[in-house]
């Protein structure tokens, strides 16, 4: 109850605030946000708001998993990135009959996403550089090699863009409305993370550490192999939800196309915003997610500039860290 | 492949770097996470294009850039001291709103989308002996020596220490830390304010969305190399701006640009490790 | 109306309430000029808010404070210390990275042509330390300097804003006795100069020692005060608690059994050359508590560390029959480990969490809380329910947040869980550290029912009395070595509090 | 902003119009002829227009799919980036008629009628005004990626400049990073490593954004440079000598009535000849353009002629994004 209110108020004060700003460029708030709300969960709209809440709440996911512990990722984009390119690597190239390459190829990007990710945990680990930095600076040269991939050993040949071939017909997630297939994974992720985050042990001493980093180590756990495991699960559905995303539409690696959508900040965004927890993780991805699809029906219907979603979005996020506890200052040090 | 050429770009591109380090070394003095950074930088290029379009003058729009970026700054100060809230939380919230903004402003400001230039937009134009580089550049330099001092000779920086390191303990001893604290976020904005001011009126004469590109991450990363410390800082930045500008030259001898796109990423992290190491020698195992 | 000779401190009807506490209640204090004023009372009673009150720290909601006669009001510790009030807090206010000097200086630093006058500075606060005979070095960095050292410090800040009122709140919770002596000795010089000094305390014999006066707070109120000569220990104890407390109580000595926990030449090396842990070797046995005496910073931080597998040393350590050799913590723990930290809030729980899962760590990866790979909430509830009924922890269900509670409930928790264990081998810092009396005699009585029932306990304490009144056998840590070793019989203060100043072995 | 320019038009009874770019238009020029070239039509035919404009992969094909439930007559489409879009919205879509510009799908569809540009042709005529006027033999491009799409604004102009003055050589920039597209300030360093290395005429192919940084690189460093898509020589006059334009507008304003005609399904090239492709200073308007080229005739002239040579054929531009 009271948390409904922590949430509510700020979102009618960054709506009011919204409603200024469109009154001040002469339109009509109501209109507006009428049209994000059908733009976003309408009959035409809630397929594109899944298509967007795909990659984002996969990421969120994938970035909340360490957060719980504490651990910020920043790295989620060079992740994302290896996975995916890892995945059309072996769609690509391994043979075999196409649902055991499609299979293979998500293991391939779970794979290279966590062994990455992980990368990340032993340089704090055995060179003592903070998470927060190594994964933000390892994050730059995957998102140059996959470049440097679509560009020379996995070009497109019939093109003249940065871009891998397509995937052969049999080696690709099927799309259900637009809505890749991806998504059921992307739900099975959550509901495992949900499971393990409330009903296991490793769920429970991930949640102490972000607690105390201090009482977790005293108690036991082991904070460099916590890490390296957080990490690695981390990257891993990072790079699943990259994997996912070569696998469907338009089934190649485009350089640039999983990073200009900004999925991965967006989810950082909804990670923290929910303070990591599964369920609210999810909500907040899909909210964000209605808001960007919400955005665009809306500038197509009323010449309201869509970056008016983003300042939006922004402004509901500083109101919520002003006036309610949902993410207070934690005992976290970088 | 060494020549004056590579110096003077390295020097225009780690400007802005630099000044966005210094805020955020600042900062870590007093206890603040930044990592708004990007975002304060981004604001910053906006504010001094608006304001020197409108007035005319670069200076005014230097000015404006100040401005505008510590107004900014305002976002993870109220919200992390006044309410306590998250400092990373708010940090990647106000660089998400940066880029939004901003965008949305050239529309309602400019008219225009992308980007917004203008043959008579005055820029800071050249000044001093080293060739192609604007006041800014020479300010930012002058600003180590002075931070230094500031945070090393002054009474104020010996309190936001001692407010970075212990902030019950100084506010026992009379010292207003929410002040402090403020203080410091106001003043790195406006800090990326000149940094934003020299990338769209130094640099270049003209704004471009999300046209930082990251500079203000790479900042926060040149205040953990350089251990917040405004000389430390500099040398990062240094390292950084080297390492791109001499990224280049290798382009230009056959090497693919992703490759040279990653040098300076790898470089840091590397000196990372070596730093490390360094300190990690004469501790207890 | 003004009294012929105000009193330097006079405090009237203060109040202070924070959401849910009366934490002041009406309370009166005149404290006259070179007069040692010592405050009681138990955990909680309202002592740090009256002080801090008295030094703008927070605003009394009624009441009036007077200095030398004069109505004061500070909303600010920065204008109490202009009046001429000084405090030192209860746990250091000390930067460690800081130097001695700057420390000293902060908040009222000696300028020149606007920047920091180092110079000047230094010479002040050497010229300080020789007048006072507080035997520091200006340049060294806090962090560097043991505890003893550290309280120095703090009195040095006093000197230097020449506070004529200083109030000290409970500075000898981490002194040994000899530290104690020579910090009365100062205290007892000042107040001859005329200065004013408040003292809150919880030690009995000390109040009784060093003041001229006592007031002890009981639930925020006054419950005695008179001139300390005219008061008794028990007296006193019954003023703070509302009843009849046990001092003298001594416990009977244990039975040791079989050898439990045996470390041989453990080493810790330091940053230069000097070893913090120095070839240690010690034996507990079961039924046995074996008490670690000595001024903190001597080895006993790392000592625990080479124990719990904390801090990576050399040499062995072989509990029950297992070599801890090379074992993390979480095996350690699980070959027989117990261990109640000396820090409570960072390292022995987590304040944000919840009791019950404060309690169920250590727990979390056993039956009954876990069955078939799942924790089982139910469990979980249960297992707290029956430590928090067990322990006698007041104040809060298993739902309530660690933080929320008392100090000292938070103590009895954290020995709720670490004695449920039931493991062979039981590591205690501190027990008692800012504990009150009625507390402190609760936790000694579990610590001897739990050696009474078999297990071996080592007991490391910067409270002298504490490890003379617990310990089958004492031994005495200094600069990382084990200089002395007591039976009960052996053990006097005197003797020990000799060992652990080096004077001995 | 986004949609009908002229809500008149929105009663007219002629056909509709939907353009999407694949970024927000503002300041880019390509963009920016594009739409001219949807008003142009719409007003021809007196019917309406709408422009959707995207901001990456996810909002490309939102707006694909948003355009193709209004059932306009003709989705026009501009920039390379719609290929595999538009593959699939054509194949759902048979009825749907879509105008592809600057690029073509792999497969060719009925319902899909494809515009692409020889921008080579024009950047080797750009490359040979470069030779002629460079004094130190180098010549140089700051592309926006390392890849053979955006190869065509860097090769052809070494193999024009060489082919004008035998010797002179080409040194190509990539601008890459973290925001390759809208880095100004990158844009602007690589072209002063340009002028380092002694490179006095620089091809710049940098995005909207990045060109301007190319053209201050230039009035910094005394050197010239070239623009691309439209006239940008009045964004720096003195120091741009030439711009290859794309005439987008021309093409679709083609385009469009092709389709409406009744002809689909063809993919068109566009170059020098077809005056798809073409530089600033061969156009009638030269001498009110503030280029640098207008100010030597003979360049022009020299240029007009390689020019003719490649209309007719004497001349073939090899496209290095076909390699
Ligand atoms: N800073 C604070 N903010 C909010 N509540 C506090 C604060 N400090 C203490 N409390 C609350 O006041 C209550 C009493 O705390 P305190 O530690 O003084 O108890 P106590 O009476 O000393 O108990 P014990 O004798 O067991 O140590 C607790 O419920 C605690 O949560
Ligand atoms: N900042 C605060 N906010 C809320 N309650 C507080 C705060 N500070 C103290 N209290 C409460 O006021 C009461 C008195 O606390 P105070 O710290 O003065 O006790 P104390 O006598 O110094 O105890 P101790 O011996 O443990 O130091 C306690 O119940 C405490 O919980
Ligand atoms: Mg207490
Ligand atoms: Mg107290």
């Amino acid at each position: 109850m009271t948390r409904v209110r922590l949430v509510a108020v700020p979102v009618a004060a960054a709506l009011l605030l919204g409603a200024i700003l469109l009154l001040a460029t002469g339109t009509d708030p109501l209109a507006a946000y009428g049209a994000i709300v059908s733009g976003a969960f309408g009959p035409d709209g809630i397929g594109d708001t899944l298509a967007y809440a795909v990659p984002v709440a996969g990421m969120a996911t994938a970035l909340a998993i360490p957060l719980r512990a504490g651990m910020v990722n920043l790295g989620g984009e060079g992740q994302l990135v290896l996975g995916a390119i890892s995945a059309l690597a072996v769609g690509l190239y391994v043979p075999g009959p196409g649902p055991v390459k499609v299979v293979l190829a998500l293991l391939a990007g779970v794979v290279a996403g966590a062994a990455y990710a992980a990368l990340a945990a032993v340089c704090e680990n055995r060179f003592g550089v903070p998470l927060l930095i190594s994964t933000l600076l390892l994050s730059y040269p995957a998102m140059s090699l996959a470049g440097y991939l679509v560009r020379f050993p996995l070009k497109d040949a019939g093109s003249s863009l940065p871009q891998s071939p397509q995937l052969p017909e049999g080696t690709r997630l099927p799309e259900l409305d637009g809505v890749t297939t991806g998504i059921f994974l992307v739900v099975a992720v959550i509901a495992v993370y949900a499971v393990i985050d409330a009903r296991t042990p490793a769920g429970f001493e991930t949640k102490v550490t972000g607690w105390a980093p201090r009482f977790a180590t005293y108690a036991g756990i082991d904070r460099p192999k916590l890490t390296v495991r957080l990490l690695a699960l981390s990257g891993g559905t990072a790079g699943l939800v990259g994997a996912i995303a070569v696998l469907g539409f338009p089934y190649r690696f485009i350089d640039g196309a999983l990073i200009t959508p900004q999925y991965t900040w967006i989810g950082l965004l909804a990670a923290l915003l929910a303070g990591a927890s599964p369920l609210g993780t999810l909500l907040a991805a899909v909210f964000f997610a209605a808001l960007t699809s919400g955005g665009f029906a809306m500038e197509r219907a009323t010449q309201v500039p869509r970056e008016l979603t983003a300042v939006l979005q922004a402004v509901l996020i500083i109101f919520l860290a002003a006036t309610s506890g949902v993410f207070k200052r934690k005992a976290r040090r970088a | 492949m060494i020549d004056a050429s590579l110096f003077s770009s390295a020097l225009t591109a780690l400007t802005p770097i630099l000044f966005a380090a210094l805020a955020g070394a600042l900062c870590q003095r007093a206890g603040v996470f930044n990592i708004s950074l990007e975002g304060s930088l981004l604001v910053g290029c906006f504010g001094a294009v608006a304001g020197s379009w409108y007035t005319g003058s670069a200076w005014i729009g230097v000015v404006v850039a100040v401005l505008a970026a510590t107004a900014y700054s305002l976002i993870l100060a109220i919200g992390s001291i006044t309410f306590d809230g998250d400092p990373i939380v708010l940090g990647v919230a106000s660089n998400l709103l940066a880029v939004g903004l901003t965008s949305f402003l050239i529309r309602t400001v400019f008219g225009t989308e992308g980007s917004f230039s203008d043959p008579t937009l005055q820029g800071l134009g050249q000044f001093g002996p080293i060739p192609g580089q604007s006041p800014l550049v020479y300010l930012s330099w002058l600003a180590v020596p002075a931070l230094a001092v500031l945070l090393y000779r002054h009474p104020w920086g010996l309190r936001l220490r001692g407010v970075g390191e212990r902030p019950e303990a100084a506010s026992s001893l009379g010292v207003d830390v929410t002040k402090y604290r403020y203080g410091v976020i106001l003043a790195g904005g406006a800090l990326c304010g000149l940094g934003g001011a020299q990338l769209a009126l130094g640099s270049v004469t003209l704004f471009a969305e999300n046209m930082t590109a990251g500079r203000g991450w790479i900042a926060v990363v040149a205040v953990m190399l350089g251990r917040a410390h405004p000389l430390g800082v500099l040398l990062a930045a240094l390292l950084f701006g080297l390492a791109e500008a001499f990224g280049f030259r290798l382009q230009g001898i056959g090497l693919p640009q992703q490759a040279t796109d990653a040098a300076p990423y790898v470089v840091t992290l590397v000196a990372l490790f070596l730093s490390n190491f360094k300190r990690k020698k004469g501790q207890p195992a | 109306m003004t009294p012929p000779n105000p009193d330097a401190v006079s405090l009237r009807g203060i109040v202070k309430r924070f959401p849910g506490v009366l934490a002041n209640d009406h309370v009166d204090l005149d404290v006259g000029a070179g007069e040692i004023h010592a405050l009681m009372g138990e955990n909680g009673a309202g002592k740090s808010t009256l002080m801090s009150v008295l030094y703008g720290l927070h605003r009394p909601d009624e009441g009036t404070i007077s200095l030398h006669g004069e109505e004061v009001s500070f909303g600010s510790p920065a204008r109490a210390i202009d009046a001429g009030v000084g405090m030192v807090q209860q746990g250091f206010a000390l930067f460690g990275e800081l130097t001695v000097t700057e420390n000293v200086v902060f908040g009222s630093e000696p300028t020149r042509r606007g920047l920091l006058d180092r110079k000047a500075a230094t010479a002040r606060v050497t010229e300080l330390i020789e007048r006072h005979e507080l035997r520091l070095r200006p340049g060294d960095r806090v962090r560097d300097l043991p505890v003893g050292l550290r309280q120095r410090v703090e009195i040095l800040k006093l000197l230097y804003r020449e506070a004529d009122v200083l109030i000290l709140d409970e500075p000898t919770a981490v002194l040994t006795p000899p530290e104690t002596e020579r910090l009365f000795g100062v205290l007892r010089t000042l107040a001859g100069e005329g200065r004013t000094i408040l003292l809150v305390s919880h030690k009995l014999q000390e109040v009784l020692a060093v003041s001229d006066h006592v007031t002890v707070l009981r639930d925020g109120r006054v419950s005695a005060r008179g001139r300390t000569a005219e008061q008794t220990a028990a007296g006193l104890a019954t003023a703070m608690t509302g009843r009849e407390i046990d001092l003298g109580r001594i416990h009977p000595a244990g039975t040791p059994g079989d050898a439990v926990l045996e470390a041989r030449a453990l080493t810790v090396p330091g940053v230069e050359g000097k070893p913090l842990l120095d070839n240690v070797s010690l034996t507990v046995r079961a039924g046995e508590i074996v008490g670690i005496a000595g001024v903190a910073g001597n080895g006993q931080a790392e000592l625990s560390g080479a124990i719990t597998g904390l801090l990576k040393t050399d040499g062995d350590i072989v509990l029950k029959g297992q070599s801890l050799d090379g074992l993390s913590v979480r095996a350690r723990r699980d070959a027989g480990l117990a261990h109640v930290p000396e820090d409570r809030a960072e390292v022995g729980s987590a304040p944000t969490a919840s009791l019950r899962e404060n309690l169920a760590v250590g727990f979390h990866r056993k039956q009954p809380l876990v069955r078939k790979g799942f924790l089982r909430r139910k469990a979980i509830d249960d297992h707290a329910s029956a430590i928090i009924q067990d322990y006698d922890v007041r104040g809060a269900g298993p739902a309530a947040a660690m933080g929320t509670l008392s100090g000292g409930n938070q103590q009895k928790a954290i020995f709720g869980r670490e004695l449920t264990h039931d493991a062979p081998f039981l590591l205690v810092e501190q027990p008692t550290r800012g504990v009150d009396v009625g507390a402190i005699e609760n936790i000694h009585a579990r610590l001897v029912a739990h050696r009474d029932a078999g297990h071996a306990v080592l007991l490391i304490s910067a409270e002298l009395s504490e490890v003379l009144a617990l310990s089958d056998r004492v031994l005495v840590l200094f600069e990382g070595r084990i200089v002395a070793e007591f039976t009960k019989d052996e053990a006097d203060r005197h003797t020990v509090g000799l060992a652990m100043a080096g004077g001995a072995g | 902003n986004a949609s009908a320019k002229d809500p008149a038009a929105q009663n007219a009874a002629g056909p509709a119009l939907v353009l999407i770019t694949p970024s927000p238009v503002g300041v880019n020029d390509f963009l920016k002829l594009a739409v001219q070239g949807i008003e142009d039509s719409a007003k021809k035919h007196n019917g309406t227009q709408k422009v959707f404009q995207s901001t990456d992969p996810a909002s490309i094909q939102q707006n694909l799919a948003a355009a193709v439930r209004e059932k306009p007559a003709v989705i026009v489409a501009v920039g390379f980036n719609f290929a595999d879009a538009i593959a699939a919205e054509a194949e759902r879509n048979p009825e749907q008629k879509f105008l592809f510009v600057d690029s073509c799908t792999t497969k060719p569809f009925p319902n899909v009628t494809c515009a692409v540009f020889r921008e080579h042709e024009g950047t080797y005529l750009a490359g040979a005004e470069a030779g002629l006027l460079s004094r130190s033999g180098k010549v140089g491009a700051v592309v926006v990626l390392d890849a053979p799409q955006f190869h065509r604004y860097s090769i052809p102009f070494g193999q024009g400049a060489e082919k004008a003055k035998p010797g002179t050589t080409l040194a190509p920039l990539f601008i890459g990073g973290a925001n390759p597209f809208n880095d100004p300030a990158r844009a602007k360093a690589l072209a002063a490593t340009l002028a380092g290395q002694g490179v006095d005429h620089v091809m710049g192919a940098a995005s909207a954004a990045g060109n301007l940084g190319v053209f201050e690189a230039a009035k910094q460093g005394g050197f010239f440079a070239f623009g691309v898509d439209a006239n940008q020589c009045p964004a720096s006059p003195g120091q741009v000598v030439d711009n290859v334009i794309k005439r987008t507008n021309v093409v679709i304003g083609d385009g469009v009535e092709a389709i409406l005609g009744g002809k689909a399904g063809e993919t068109k090239s566009y170059g020098v000849k077809e005056k798809g492709i073409s530089l600033t200073g061969l156009e009638p308007d030269a001498s009110t353009s503030q280029c640098v080229v207008a100010k030597h005739p003979d360049v022009l002239a020299k240029v007009g002629e390689l020019r003719d040579q490649i209309i007719s054929g004497a001349i073939v531009v090899d496209d290095p994004a076909e390699s």
